[in-house]
């Protein structure tokens, strides 16, 4: 393989890889403050749908994103007042979320299906998504506001004893995880593959949530998951082209099996486990506790 | 937030069903759908060729859709659905609607069912098919002409005969016109992943590809085509206007005028079970207009030549002699290959690189 | 003159009265704290002490009464207000972050923004100063219970607070460490801060505190300085006079030992759990003993291992009837006639969410009467519920009722029912009156007493000396993970108890 | 926006009225925001609703296909509920189906030519061992390595399709079969037998009413049941009475993936009568949505599947009389889920309105 070729597996690979990058720092955002949003997959595919909507009735890139970051908020909004407010199980409330989510986008987009559009460039967006990547570690490990985000991931007893107000922290991280799980759908439908199809995600916001885990919490190796897991499929896809036999469905399953080793290895050690889950994750907290 | 969403429900307000009031009782078709009618491929062509049967018998016939139905059990329920609810014909679109069908057929005798791309018939159930092959045997013409590096990239969904046998026809016709042209195929296992199928395609371009071929279902590869500047050939239906500057040219499926014939047959009382394997020559496959601001003017022509003489029988996709990748002649010089070996493909002809997936 | 009444009222608790649905946790408190002194607020578990520093550092607010501080009222309804005002407090159980470091902990606990290059300065003024050597980088995880500590009061000195409150400091401390921690109060009072410390050990107050307040159900006692004061004159008004005429019998005791523990060692690495160290005693059949002794000094670690919810030890024996049981889980050692009744009622002996009936099951499961196969025989169980209820004067709708339904009292009635009907032959028993009201604890105590009578040998675990000295026949102290020798309870010395509850075995 | 709230208070009771009216309310919410919804799109919300909910089981066969919906959904609920009772999230139920159909279908394929009375047996012992070997999974890795289960047991769902979808396409392809990826059919005696011809409901009902009526009587007549219902509500109280908790984690997985291992069996054995990738609608994961709406009761995990199996049907009548598309469906089962968890809320709190100072 030459050097330009290289290039150009590498550009495939940062393509293919940056809605995950988008979907998991938001769902690392909001687990790192203690909350579990198994509703990736709605979310994106509610945000895919809204910025294809906007984007053949307006016209403009700009309000198509937009909307479909508003859409996120709608969504993750939803799943942050039955979770803090109700104190609903947030397991089965995730779930619901994706469910509600596939059914919404596909009545919205019922009548889009197959409307052609001028798709973005994407690498404005992967480059985003470096960008972000590193803004969410500054924030994280840089300023006192990402550090009281942490804290309250941590222990909301502890947070709320110092004064913080949890209830808001998890509030806007859920809002921000719905934002980027949104603006992950977004680049889907309007520069990765520009189209609207029902359930176009086809499972990456399933793989989003895995690789947080992967990432043991941390932003940078969010880029480091992603990167192995689209670096893995393209591979296979140019493994294949080269006329190389393979028995596709085993690569397949490799990224799902490889979460589930690193959660094995980092949960088996209990000072690690400490040091990188957050401690009250998908506990509820209630004031009078 | 409410506003927006109050919104985007006017906006996709749908249009209210009526039931037929005609006088002269219209006889009901019904058709099961495996995706949605928008998609631009295999059941966008299905809608397309049901709404042509409806406009070419009027009020005779009447028609109905359930689309998005899962390849299981739910599968019977939707089909019979229709039955029960009076639908004289049923067209059920996608292969692995087979068992279910002929199970809904035998609790309902009176009504006739269709099922593509199967091969299990009973009294009331008919199978049709087409024979896209042959459009494969054109495009594959056109992609051995038209090639730069060579190189040509086949998205292929599963390795299913039907897939099998389009790379088959494409690259003996490919290999005929250019002895060096190379295919490289990526099998991505899915019909509907446009982030994968896009993928795959880049992957093909990347690797000197200068045309795409696709045979999974959205028109992801033909715009991934199209912004990387080299050739595709469409899916399903003319994708020219996804990817204008790419499309070479797309093999259509056109049920329209089976599914005319078929309702008609019902309407006049002498529908029969039946096997249709049509091509070009009953018009189930069209070539969508080459595109003239790509393709040279005698290149067309050839291709155009070439329909003719599929048409008339005197070119044969599979045309003896052809050897297997082990080098064994599996139809002879002289002989074309019959209808039971093209269903059941299962090998790759010699010349192409790599294994068939397992 | 007038400099020296400021000194002197530092701190004013004038009348501070807070009531609590069963319980007046504060009764008119009223006493002073002088600028630049170590003053030190003693008592045994549920005197008072906590509530009142809650209502000093703003968590808590009094019924009655108001706090002078620096000579003006203290009007303050939240903890950040207080460090505000120059409040500060370490809690017995640390508020930090374990996963995060240790600079993180000391940045969440300013309230101001502070740049990076900033607080490295102060911290090394502070370090240096009060000898509190810290890693930033280290997590706290990864730190001692003593480090763990040094992160706590860094915190609250950054804030630079004119009184700092310390809530039992050295219980999770190494004897070093605690060297160390005087040595930083030291400093801190040189420079004029305030210290109030909260503790029950006597040998701290004499060795470090100025002045002490002794309090007792909610009064203060006693406040004066510690010089005219020893650690018997200490515990004598930490406890009381208890002694009045007892009519302990001893006639039903067998001289048999049936049930021994000895030399049972256990350490946890955790420092919010107290290791135990060398525990021996021996229950004659008959025979109540009682453990007494100051909260967070290993009861619950030895009930633990008593009921074998824990039976990791490091080395001794547990003898049961000639039979060593330590490795027996609890459904093991009940096979063999043991029964328990933990401290706390819901969540531990009783299940809130169930009913009476099925709460039945929760010791008695082993029991064959009640199951054949794994299949409940429901109305057997539902007999026996009835039959505690009846007996034991349980005060609720019906053997259905949920447990959470019942009031304490009538639920310790029903859960020492339960144990006391299945008529064992150990009965291992920790707070048996703990919180609840007098009727309550009047008959539960009469339960124990008849239950004795017949043979059984009880254990009981408890901080209410009242109770112990009514019941036991003999009781022992535990103090830091260790068990003092017992004491003939009808002989026992009152001021020898709080002595050795104190940490003072002489 | 917090501030307007009214305070919450923790119920010292958790209200029994409440927790038997929640999923009523839960319900009656759906329909009335599913009026709104029809309303907007211009339908007449009586007639849309009647569409949706009643004209799929006014008839015999639309009774029969409520129950074939149903049944998997019951009855890998019911199973859940062994998990969730002890707080135990498997949310890979979906993949413990796949493993039961590869399983059981295994026995069916190997014994294709074969007729006898014992195949079907078989077949479903060769399921329920499937499933539970595959929700044993997570169990191990939750005892032995600490690995929380709702991340493992989700990964092992796309393992599962993915070796189903290895067999149909590659070593189980029916040899027949064109190279299609499908297996061959099942022999005649490894299908379950239908309780009325012309109706597609089999025996698999049977088997899970009877699965049902064992679960209630395992978690209210057995200590078995008495403990895992201890150690859901309080650990440390099943500690103080001894239970061996991994114990309890190795069973309820166990059971849990048996049930929906058979579940996936009496599907593929049931109406489908062979293995091809495609078995599941999704039972696996809709389930879970069951078995919350059902609150984890037995009878009302009947109810539950019943209801959310109508909304399936519901999805296709009106798609074929109203030209309403199918995904309406999944946004009634997410509203009644959101309304059902919102709810909950009053079955363990009150709210208490304050002034303002």
């Amino acid at each position: 393989m030459n050097l330009e070729s290289l290039i150009g597996v590498i550009q495939i690979v940062l393509i293919a890889t940056t809605p995950l990058v988008f979907a998991s720092i938001g769902e690392l955002v909001t687990e790192k403050s203690g909350v579990l949003n198994l509703g990736v997959e709605g979310m994106m595919l509610v945000g895919a749908v809204t910025a294809f909507v906007t984007l053949v009735i307006t016209g403009s890139y700009f309000l198509a994103f937009i909307f479909s970051i508003l859409s996120g908020i709608f969504m993750s909004g939803l799943f942050a007042f039955l979770v803090l407010i109700l104190m609903s199980n947030q397991v089965a409330t995730g779930l619901a979320l994706t469910i509600f989510g596939i059914g919404l986008s596909s009545m919205i987009g019922k009548e889009y299906i197959g409307t052609p559009i001028d798709g973005l460039t994407p690498w404005y967006f992967v480059i985003f998504s470096f960008i972000i990547i590193f803004l969410i570690s500054y924030f994280f490990y840089k300023t006192k506001h990402g550090l009281i985000l942490r804290a309250v991931g941590e222990s909301h007893t502890s947070a709320h004893a110092l004064g913080y107000n949890v209830i808001k922290i998890r509030l806007y991280s859920i809002l921000f995880g719905g934002s980027m799980c949104a603006l992950a759908g977004s680049y889907m439908s309007i520069c990765y593959a520009p189209m609207w199809q029902e359930g176009m995600t086809a499972g990456r916001g399933w793989i989003a949530l895995a690789l947080v885990v992967f990432s043991t919490w941390k932003p940078s190796r969010i880029l480091l998951g992603a990167y192995i897991f689209g670096g893995v499929t393209i591979l296979q896809m140019n493994l294949q082209a080269f006329g190389l036999r393979l028995p596709a469905q085993f690569f397949n399953m490799a990224p799902y099996i490889a979460t589930m080793l690193v959660l094995v290895i980092i949960s088996s050690n209990k000072l690690r486990i400490k040091l990188s889950a957050p401690a009250s994750l998908t506990i509820p907290f209630h004031k009078g506790n | 937030m409410i506003k927006i969403f109050k919104y985007l429900f006017v906006i996709s307000t749908f249009s209210i069903f009526a039931f037929s009031n005609a006088i002269a009782d219209p006889k009901k078709v019904g058709f099961i759908y495996i995706g949605p009618p928008g998609d631009h491929g295999w059941t966008y062509m299905h809608d397309v060729g049901r709404i042509h049967a409806e406009r070419m018998l009027g009020d005779s016939i009447s028609t109905t859709y359930i689309e998005g139905v899962p390849e299981n059990a739910d599968a019977v329920r939707a089909i019979r659905k229709l039955a029960a609810s009076g639908h004289d014909l049923i067209f059920t679109t996608s292969f692995n609607y087979m068992d279910q069908t002929l199970e809904v057929a035998k609790e309902f005798p009176n009504v006739k069912f269709e099922h593509a791309t199967g091969y299990k018939r009973a009294d009331n159930v008919s199978t049709y098919s087409a024979r896209f092959y042959e459009g494969r045997t054109i495009i594959g013409h056109i992609a051995g002409k038209m090639s730069k590096t060579n190189t040509v990239g086949y998205i292929a969904s599963f390795p299913i005969p039907e897939v099998i046998r389009g790379i088959n026809a494409f690259y003996l016709a490919a290999s005929k016109v250019n002895p060096d042209i190379k295919i490289k195929i990526i099998w991505v296992f899915t019909w509907y992943d446009p982030g994968k199928e896009a993928d795959a395609a880049n992957t093909l371009i990347n690797q000197g590809a200068d045309i795409i071929v696709q045979h999974t279902d959205t028109f992801a590869p033909c715009q991934a085509a199209e912004k990387a500047g080299v050739m595709a050939f469409g899916q399903a239906s003319n994708q020219e206007e996804f990817c204008p500057n790419a499309h070479l040219t797309a093999i259509e499926d056109i049920w329209g005028p089976y599914y005319a014939e078929r309702a008609k047959a019902v309407v006049e009382g002498t529908w029969t079970s039946q096997d249709t394997w049509d091509g070009m020559a009953e018009g189930m496959v069209v070539m969508s207009p080459y595109n003239s601001k790509l393709m040279p003017a005698d290149l067309i022509q050839e291709a155009i030549n070439m329909e003719i003489a599929i048409k008339d029988g005197t070119l044969h996709p599979f045309a003896g002699p052809i050897y297997n990748q082990a080098g064994e002649l599996v139809v002879p010089e002289g002989q074309n290959a019959d209808d039971g070996m093209l269903a059941g493909m299962s090998f790759y002809v010699q010349g192409i690189d790599g294994e068939i997936p397992q | 003159m007038l400099n020296n009444k400021y000194n002197n009222h530092f701190v004013e608790f004038k009348n501070i009265t807070k009531k609590f649905p069963r319980v007046i946790a504060n009764n008119n408190i009223s006493f002073n704290i002088k600028k630049g002194s170590v003053h030190a607020l003693l008592g045994e578990n549920g005197a008072g002490k906590s509530t009142l520093v809650k209502v000093l550092y703003g968590l808590l607010s009094a019924d009655i009464g108001y706090i002078n501080f620096n000579n003006e009222v203290l009007k303050i309804n939240s903890p950040s207000q207080a460090r505000k005002k120059g409040i500060g407090m370490v809690f017995q159980h640390f508020s930090l972050f374990e996963s995060l470091t240790v600079r993180d902990n000391l940045i969440l606990g300013i309230d101001d923004q502070i740049s990076y290059s900033n607080l490295q300065n102060k911290l090394q003024d502070i370090s240096s100063k009060y000898n509190l050597p810290l890693d930033l980088d280290a997590p706290i995880t990864s730190l001692s219970a003593g480090e763990k500590q040094r992160v706590e009061i860094v915190r609250i000195l950054l804030q630079d607070p004119q009184l700092l409150i310390m809530d039992e400091p050295t219980s999770v401390l190494t004897p070093k460490e605690v060297e160390n921690l005087f040595l930083t109060l030291n400093y801190l009072v040189k420079e004029g801060r305030t210290i109030l410390y909260i503790t029950h050990k006597l040998e701290e107050v004499i060795k470090i505190c100025n002045d002490v307040t002794i309090m007792r159900n909610g009064k203060v006692i006693d406040s004066c300085t510690t010089k005219d004061q020893t650690a018997k004159s200490l515990a004598t008004k930490m406890l009381g006079q208890k002694l009045e005429d007892l009519k302990t019998d001893y006639s039903h005791i067998k001289n048999i030992e049936n049930f021994i523990v000895n030399n049972i060692s256990c350490s946890f690495n955790d420092p919010f759990l107290t290791d135990l160290k060398n525990i021996s005693f021996q229950v004659r059949e008959g025979e109540i003993y009682g453990i007494a002794g100051v909260a967070g000094n290993g009861q619950s670690e030895l009930m633990d291992i008593l009921t074998g919810e824990n039976t990791l030890i490091d080395e001794g024996e547990i003898i049961f009837n000639k039979k060593n049981i330590k490795l027996f889980n609890p459904q093991q050692r009940r096979n063999l006639s043991i029964a328990f009744v933990p401290e706390n009622r819901l969540g531990h002996s009783a299940v809130p969410e169930l009913s009476l009936t099925e709460n039945i099951l929760l010791s008695q499961f082993p029991n064959n009467q009640f199951s054949i196969n794994g299949i409940l025989n429901e109305k057997a169980i539902d007999k026996y519920a009835n039959k505690v209820i009846k007996n034991f004067n349980v005060v609720t709708p019906g053997s259905d009722a949920l447990a959470s339904s019942l009031s304490g009292g009538n639920l310790q009635k029903f859960v020492i029912g339960r144990e006391i009907s299945s008529i064992p032959k150990l009965l291992i028993i920790s707070h048996p009156t703990w919180g609840i009201d007098a009727g309550a604890e009047h008959s539960i105590r009469e339960a124990l007493i008849k239950l004795s009578k017949n043979g059984t040998s009880i254990i009981v675990i408890s901080q209410d000396l009242d109770e112990l000295i009514e019941i036991t026949h003999r009781i022992s102290v535990i103090f830091e993970g260790k068990l003092s020798e017992p004491l003939q309870t009808d002989k026992v010395d009152i001021s020898r108890l709080g002595l050795l509850m104190g940490g003072k075995n002489d | 926006m917090i501030n307007f709230l009214p305070s919450v208070v923790s119920r010292s009771q958790s209200s029994k009225l409440m927790s038997l009216f929640v999923p009523i309310i839960a319900v009656i919410l759906t329909l009335m925001t599913g009026s709104i919804i029809f309303s907007l799109m211009g339908f007449n919300p009586i007639f849309a609703l009647h569409t949706f909910f009643i004209s799929p089981i006014s008839s015999a066969y639309g009774i029969s296909e409520l129950l074939v919906k149903a049944t998997p959904l019951a009855l890998i609920a019911i199973g859940l509920a062994f998990c969730f009772k002890n707080n135990l999230y498997n949310i890979g139920a979906e993949g413990q189906l796949t493993m039961g159909a590869i399983f059981g279908g295994g026995v069916g394929i190997f014994f294709h030519d074969t007729n006898g009375f014992w195949l079907l047996p078989l077949m479903i012992i060769a399921g329920a061992i499937g499933g539970a070997l595959w929700g044993l999974i997570p169990a191990l890795l939750k005892t032995k390595f600490n690995t929380n289960e709702i991340l493992t047991s989700l990964m092992l769902v796309y393992v599962a399709l993915l070796i189903l979808d290895y067999l149909v396409v590659g070593p189980w392809k029916d040899p027949q079969g064109y190279s299609f990826p499908k297996t061959r059919s099942f022999s005649d005696s490894g299908r379950m037998p239908l309780l009325f011809s012309g109706l597609r409901i089999h025996f698999g009902l049977f088997i899970t009413l009877f699965l049902i009526f064992f679960s209630w009587f395992i978690f209210t007549k057995t200590i078995f049941g008495f403990q895992l219902k201890v150690s859901g509500f309080s650990p440390s109280a099943a500690r103080y009475a001894g239970f061996n908790q991994n114990r309890l984690v190795y069973l309820a997985f166990a059971i849990c993936g048996s049930f929906a291992g058979i579940a996936g069996l009496a599907e593929v054995s049931g109406p489908i009568g062979l293995l091809y990738r495609d078995i599941s609608p999704n039972y696996g994961f809709t389930a879970i949505i069951v078995a919350f709406l059902g609150r984890l009761h037995p009878i009302g995990i009947i109810f539950a599947s019943l209801v959310i199996a109508l909304t399936y049907l519901g999805a296709e009548d009106a798609q074929l009389f109203m030209q309403i598309p199918a995904a309406v469906g999944f946004v009634f089962q997410g509203l009644v889920l959101f309304y059902l968890l919102g709810a909950d809320f009053l079955v363990n709190y009150k709210l208490e309105f304050r002034k303002n100072k």
